[in-house]
């Protein structure tokens, strides 16, 4: 039965990754790649990692969805001809592709056997942690440096995306409200945030033991600000105000913090003192659930369309 | 597991908190920078720059100290399951040539701004600290990074950073310069995602060290190292996959260009160097007798690419009308000596590639040419910034108005071109006594003629510079001496590393194994 | 050889067949927007392998081995960073040239010009 | 270090110091007058310092010293003519635009051409000839014209090749030496033993002969030497052209001999001497005859080299050394001697005619001067067979070009106003003239080891004359022929080289087409995944 379910749902995916492949046009094929994100994350789900179907859905289908398909309607209008690549482009890349494709199923065929795991030692290092999902863990202790460097990556981003700004609106505020907005948006939009900032904060709370943590809670804030915002019912911030700046960072910087305290209190950069590991992990996901919240909002919200206030 | 594997390689050394913070004091500008206002965000950079140079040039005297490799276990998780660090001395050259590269750039930049105060705290003004502060860390990072994902997340890292620096103008071409740039990078480190995907696989663990001892028999290993490279060639810009560079490089601002052709695509070609050097299936390895086959085919088609990039770019660059394009694939065709190390580094049973000359000819040339190619790039742009253009046909007498950008120019062309006394010079004796020695006779005929295409560009220039035109050329706007100032400094530099012993060179191979037998006095 | 009903090689084989087709997608397509959307096919595809890896790992009392996991989430985040900084790039070409394609409208092969 | 050290070493570093003092203004605007004093320390050193001195400089720095017979000749000689041409440039150049430029060109010039004479390592080496022939450029190119543009641009791309056959045959030359800089006399002496010997030795008369101009390299030199200002050409051809002949003298082992490349030697020699002389009949331009006399006398020293390389005779280069001398002396002079002549008119312009025609009539041999005793000292090296006759009719051709060298000078200055040249000129060149006669005497009994008294002996003159007539009969013959006259453009072979110039445009133009090519977004990608899956096939098709 279930692996009935697992043909099925690689069909679909199969037949998803083409249609947005070949799809006439964009519309058709952003449409198809957010049923694709959702589709993964029942994937996930088969392949035993909650975590990653959370993300996956929340990231995949849903923030990716609206920041592609809002690009899409920006640029529909586009004059340009779509010219398609010459036929000899397509059956060369399609060669190269199955190459590609048929070089990486004989590998997986072939992975060693038993599988080598990381497993045992990561189970075998939670207790110092206190933490019991071992995602969690490995997000926040053992590889925190990777977890850190991708917080920066992320800033990084926004401050590329805010850099796309016309001069004279740089520090000025995105504008994500439509020229109309459709009334079930905006009712969705009043009666939504409240259970979304609920579950929000459960995910984060029960990751520290149980699948969820500070990205997936992260992610529901912004959907949530983001419908607020689309809706039109707040207004998109200024980039250059002070509190928004400091909502981003401040994850991080706590994170920095604690990194740093490490060397005093823990013996080592990012090392965490034992028995405090895990208040001080809550503490940091606390952080951190903010300013990814606010950094995938901006993010998606994309560059100043006003010029800034006062 | 024999005994040995038990004991952890990865052992926290005394110095070892400053490769934490070689990359972490630029990250924390870089947050730091969001939170204050504009005027205040260069105070930053030149304060972190500062404490970054000092840390790198510490790791330096440290190494030099201890004689040992530099190694920290991020939080104590010994890895695979953690993280750790280490600086051996190929990486602390590194580190120090970035540090150095950075700082100019930094000063170039600001002594840049300063022309047009009203905007110094722009967009454009502002924007430009954060991202130098990203690329620092991340270069950093991948210069000691030891896991494939931590260096994965690196890399992109320095993509984010790299991309938005390039249409820091904002002008439509650089935007489209720009994304192609970001698209093929993302091309690029997908490939080597899908590489570090297999290897996982296959190893159960990531770090560098683990993967060197394992048995690389499975052919997923090739293919894995396959789609790295791969993936880390375009993000090097190799021909033929150099479509991104000319555009983005040519299209950035001044100080931009510096730091992108001088040192963001030495990060994927070190990469590319400990994966061949380091995970490359050696099978039985040294001690057993066996020469490296697996290297030595992966370094042919290597040496293939690096030698077209060196003869097809260099033509490329003689042909130019702008300056700055000519700089820029003048960078393409540099990086291809960096390929043809390969072959020329091959290691033999007694001796470990990294004790070759060939081996220290590719570190001088890694080094030399960030220098060079740095201050070009400042040179053009104080060139850029008096007339207005960078046509080289109307550039005819430049040297009268801008003559410390000449010189620059010039000396930072002396190197381009490996004659003497310049750290390109000294890098290409080596090599091409390695290809004469190792029988290479077709890349000892690449180095020579890479040299004399090179002379035709870099000699294109300095005939206009030295050229009286029928127009006497006018500076749209005074150039401060200092601005040139920087670029003759890095050329200077580029022209002091000629000054290193013509010989295998110990500092590069400290931290590497079995070499302390071998280091030369 | 693993069994192919065995769900993680059967979706490791999915992620390669992803990893494929992403690849057509960005190197054929010429709209910028798809090639956006290949390359997020792409990536899933790459991640599906990370999560057959993980799946095979499974021990210890865990259904997977949590370091590909963490690996994987951490590539979600970067990979929407890309995708996040490539659509902002993208916009702002279009409200600047009105095209959303890198190709420029002449007919290509033209030395010099930006294909 | 010793005093004769110092010397040695100022050689070296007093003209770079003169250069990098340039930065400070004040210096670069006194500069010009300056040059006379920069080559002084080497003069001093070829009279002075013993033979044999060596000096190291310390580390970082690699570079080794040394002063033999050879190298202290030239090096005495080249001095004497580049302090000369400087007080001549002082004057010559003053109040023309961009004379700082022009400064620290010379000065660069003259610390690489200097420098190739005291060397002693093969890192060093490489580094002045370098400096020399690409300082060179910035005389050559200086007065902007489009002549000068055109000549700067054909001597660079030969210098660059010439550098990159000198840069091989060096790292070939090394490669066997367990130091990394060697000394030069070190890895000559197992040069003839190394398996790469033949491909050394032809990289290194390939690098060489560029630099002096010996047929078919030779192209650069007659649009070089005339395009400079009238000192810069006096050094160019008199002294920079040395630069590959202290080079062969260096490089080549003479103490073992090699006959095959002897003879190479010898007879791309005899052509060169003949072909200077053939095509230099037809300019019109003395300039340019001057030039194409350099060409004919150095290929009359790649015979000499040839000979002692043949016989393994290294007392050889000695007496290249000596011809080496003489001719940079009167080239110097024959060269200041034509700006002389060009700002003389009336009746001062005979006894400058007279002394022109003397220096000039030298290079045939003329009795008494410094070419007589040249062309003795190496008549028995050459013998009196066949070579000899051959050298002797060579000679008949310098007097033939020298001929119509003096009557092109003397044309030229028939319109001249009545003036005088300034005594600044006039005195320099006075003082290279009288050295290019007196000198040679005072060295010919080391160098041929028969008394200076011998040169005067009737069957020696009668050897020098019957050429010299030869070449005057040639002369009345050549006024006959006026066609001939700039039949010949300058550069000859050149302009069929040249002929090839679209093609390598065409060239360039379908490099460009291949690189719009390749950097098309869909080309790139297929490429990316060849590679791929060649990196990764190469591997496992070895498994």
């Amino acid at each position: 039965m279930n692996a009935l379910l697992d043909v099925v749902l690689v069909a679909g995916l199969l037949a998803l990754a083409l249609h947005v492949a070949r799809a006439r046009d964009d519309q058709g094929a952003i449409v198809g790649f957010i049923a694709f994100g959702f589709l993964l994350g029942l994937g996930w789900v088969r392949l035993a990692s909650i975590d990653v179907a959370l993300t996956e859905a929340a990231i995949g289908g849903g923030v990716t969805g609206l920041l592609l398909l809002r690009v899409e309607a920006h640029t529909r209008d586009s004059s340009a001809p779509d010219r398609t690549a010459r036929p000899i482009t397509i059956a060369a890349a399609a060669v190269l592709c199955i190459a590609v494709t048929a070089g990486l199923a004989f590998v997986i065929l072939n992975l060693p056997s038993p599988p080598p795991t990381q497993a045992p030692a990561a189970a075998a290092a939670l207790d110092a942690t206190g933490l019991e999902n071992p995602v969690t863990a490995v997000l926040l202790a053992y590889r925190a440096l990777d977890t850190l460097l991708e917080k920066v990556v992320l800033i990084l981003a926004l401050v590329g995306v805010w850099s796309l700004a016309p001069d004279h609106l740089w520090g000025g505020a995105p504008e994500l409200r439509p020229a109309v907005v459709p009334e079930p948006l905006s009712y969705l939009a009043r009666v939504l945030p409240p259970f979304g900032v609920l579950i929000a904060v459960y995910m984060f709370w029960v990751g520290a033991d149980a699948p969820g943590g500070t990205f997936q809670a992260g992610t529901i804030l912004a959907a949530m600000w983001l419908l607020v915002m689309l809706a039109g019912l707040r207004a998109a911030p200024d980039t250059r105000r002070v509190t928004l700046r400091l909502l981003l960072i401040v994850g991080p910087a706590v994170f920095l913090a604690v990194g740093f305290l490490g060397f005093a209190m823990a013996g080592g950069f990012l090392a965490y003192p034992a028995g405090a590991a895990k208040p001080i992990i809550l503490g940091i996901e606390a952080a951190l659930t903010l300013s990814i919240a606010v950094t995938l909002g901006m993010l998606v919200s994309g560059p100043s369309k006003r010029a800034p206030t006062s | 597991m024999s005994a040995l594997a038990n004991a952890p390689f990865y052992v926290t050394t005394s110095g070892g908190y400053l490769l934490v913070l070689a990359i972490i004091l630029p990250a924390v500008a870089v947050l730091a920078m969001l939170l204050v206002p504009p005027r205040h965000v260069a105070r930053i950079a030149f304060a972190v720059m500062a404490a970054g140079l000092a840390v790198a040039l510490v790791i330096v005297a440290e190494l030099v100290g201890t004689g040992m490799a530099l190694a920290y276990v991020v939080g104590g998780w010994q890895p695979p399951l953690g993280l750790a660090l280490r600086a051996d001395g190929l990486s602390a050259a590194m580190l120090a040539m970035t540090a150095v590269v950075i700082c100019a750039t930094g000063l170039f930049a600001r002594f840049h701004q300063c022309l047009e105060p009203e905007t110094q705290d722009g967009r454009a003004a502002t924007t430009f600290w954060p991202l130098l502060m990203a690329i620092w860390s991340a270069l950093n990072a991948i210069f000691v990074g030891e896991d494939l994902f931590t260096l994965y997340v690196a890399l992109e890292l320095l993509t984010f950073a790299a991309v938005p620096l390039v249409c820091l103008d904002g002008r439509a071409e650089t935007i489209a310069a720009a994304l192609r740039y970001l698209m093929f990078a993302l091309l690029g480190s997908l490939l080597y995602l899908l590489g570090a995907a297999l290897l996982y696989g296959v190893f159960g663990a990531l770090d560098i060290h683990s993967l060197s001892r394992l048995d690389g028999g499975a052919p997923a290993v090739t293919v894995a190292l396959g789609l790295m490279i791969a993936g880390l060639l375009a993000k090097a810009a190799l021909f033929p996959l150099h479509l991104w560079l000319p555009p983005a490089h040519a299209g950035a601002p001044a100080a931009a260009s510096a730091v992108l052709s001088a040192l963001v695509i030495k990060a994927p070609v070190f990469l590319i160097l400990r994966l061949v050097l380091d995970v490359a299936p050696s099978s039985a390895g040294p001690l057993a007798g066996q020469i490296f086959i697996g290297q030595i085919l992966i370094g042919q088609i290597l040496a293939v690419l690096g030698a077209s990039s060196i003869l097809f770019c260099s033509v490329m660059a003689f042909r130019q009308q702008r300056l700055k394009l000519m700089i820029a694939y003048s960078t393409v065709a540099q990086i291809g000596y960096l390929f043809i190390v390969f072959p020329l580094a091959a290691g033999t049973e007694t001796l470990p590639a990294w004790g070759t000359i060939a081996w220290t000819g590719g570190a001088l040339q890694l080094v030399s040419h960030a220098l060079a190619k740095a201050a070009m790039f400042m040179a053009a742009g104080a060139v850029a910034e008096a007339f207005g253009h960078d046509r080289i046909s109307d550039l005819g007498g430049f040297g009268r108005i801008l003559p410390i950008s000449a010189l620059a120019f010039g000396l930072a062309g002396l190197s381009l071109m490996g004659l003497p006394p310049s750290g390109g010079f000294i890098a290409k004796c080596l090599l091409l006594t390695a290809a004469v020695t190792g029988g290479h006779p077709w890349l000892a005929a690449t180095i020579l003629a890479g040299g004399l295409l090179a002379g035709g560009y870099v000699f294109r220039i300095v005939d206009r510079a030295l050229a009286t035109p029928a127009v006497e050329l006018v500076a749209r706007r005074p150039i401060p001496r200092r601005l040139e100032a920087v670029a003759l400094v890095l050329a200077l530099a580029a022209v002091g590393v000629g000054f290193v012993p013509l010989q295998p060179f110990g500092f590069l191979q400290l931290g590497r194994p079995a070499v302390s037998a071998m280091v030369a006095p | 050889m693993s069994s192919i009903s065995n769900p993680a090689t059967l979706f490791g084989l999915c992620g390669a067949a992803l990893v494929g087709i992403g690849l057509f997608t960005v190197i054929v397509h010429p709209g910028l927007l798809r090639r956006i959307v290949g390359f997020n096919i792409l990536g899933a595809g790459i991640f599906l392998i990370f999560g057959a890896v993980a799946r095979r790992g499974a021990g210890a009392g865990f259904e997977g081995d949590p370091v590909p996991q963490a690996m994987v989430i951490t590539g979600i985040v970067v990979a929407f960073s890309a995708t996040a900084l490539a659509v902002a790039m993208l916009q702002r070409l279009f409200d600047l040239t009105g095209r959303a394609t890198l190709e420029p409208p002449a007919p290509e092969g033209r030395p010099g010009s930006e294909t | 270090m010793s005093t004769a050290g110092l010397l040695v070493a100022a050689t070296l570093l007093l003209p770079l110091a003169m250069t990098a003092l340039c930065v400070i203004s004040a210096f670069r605007a006194r500069a010009l007058s300056l040059l006379v004093l920069a080559p002084i320390p080497a003069l001093m050193a070829a009279l002075w310092a013993p033979e044999g001195t060596l000096v190291f400089f310390p580390a970082p720095f690699r570079m080794t010293l040394t002063l033999d017979r050879p190298g202290a000749l030239l090096l005495g000689g080249a001095a004497l003519l580049w302090s000369a041409a400087g007080a001549f440039a002082a004057a010559y150049m003053a109040g023309k635009p961009r004379t700082a430029g022009f400064a620290i060109w010379w000065l660069l010039t003259l610390a690489g051409s200097l420098g190739t004479f005291v060397v002693a390592d093969i890192a060093s080496f490489y580094l002045v000839y370098g400096l020399v022939s690409l300082a060179a450029f910035g005389l050559i190119a200086h007065e902007q014209t489009a002549r000068a543009q055109h000549a700067g641009t054909v001597y660079v791309v030969l210098a660059l090749v010439g550098e990159a056959c000198l840069l091989l045959a060096f790292v070939m030359l090394a490669a066997g030496s367990p130091e990394a800089n060697p000394l030069i006399r070190d890895v000559v002496a197992k040069l003839p033993s190394s398996p790469m010997r033949d491909g050394i030795v032809a990289l290194l008369i390939l690098g060489f002969a560029l630099k002096m101009g010996l047929v078919p390299l030779h192209v650069w030199l007659p649009l070089a030497h005339p395009a400079a200002p009238m000192p810069a050409s006096a050094v160019l051809s008199g002294v920079v052209v040395k630069a590959g002949v202290i080079g062969l003298i260096r490089f080549l082992p003479f103490d073992s001999g090699l006959p095959g490349w002897g003879a190479v030697l010898m007879l791309v020699g005899i052509v060169t001497a003949y072909y200077g002389v053939i095509v230099g009949v037809t300019q019109l331009r003395a300039k340019t005859i001057l030039a194409y006399s350099t060409v004919s006398q150095m290929g009359l020293l790649a015979v000499l080299l040839g000979i002692s390389l043949g016989e393994g005779d290294p007392g050889g280069v000695n007496l290249v050394a000596y011809y080496g001398v003489h001719h940079t002396l009167v080239k110097g002079g024959l060269f200041l001697a034509v700006g002389i002549v060009a700002a003389t008119g009336g009746a001062r312009l005979r006894p400058v005619l007279l002394l022109t025609a003397i220096l000039a009539l030298s290079l045939g041999g003329l009795p008494l001067t410094s070419g007589a005793l040249a062309k003795l000292a190496t008549k028995p090296t050459l013998g009196y067979g066949a070579l000899g006759m051959a050298m002797s009719v060579a000679a008949a051709g310098s007097t033939l070009l020298m001929l119509h060298f003096i009557a092109t000078v003397a044309g030229d200055a028939r319109g001249n106003a009545e003036t005088v040249a300034p005594a600044s000129e006039v005195v320099p060149w006075l003082v290279v003239a009288l050295a290019a006669l007196v000198v040679p005497w005072s060295l010919y009994p080391a160098v041929s080891g028969d008394p200076a008294l011998s040169a005067l002996q009737p069957d020696a003159i009668w050897k020098l004359v019957w050429p010299m007539a030869l070449g005057g009969v040639a002369m009345l013959l050549l006024r006959r022929f006026r066609a001939v006259s700039g039949s010949i453009p300058e550069g000859d072979i050149l302009v069929l080289a040249e002929r090839c110039g679209p093609a390598v445009r065409r060239l360039g133009v379908g490099v460009e087409h291949l690189d719009a090519g390749l950097r098309r977004w869909p080309v790139a990608g297929l490429l990316l995944l060849c590679i791929a899956i060649a990196l990764a096939g190469s591997l496992i098709a070895w498994r």
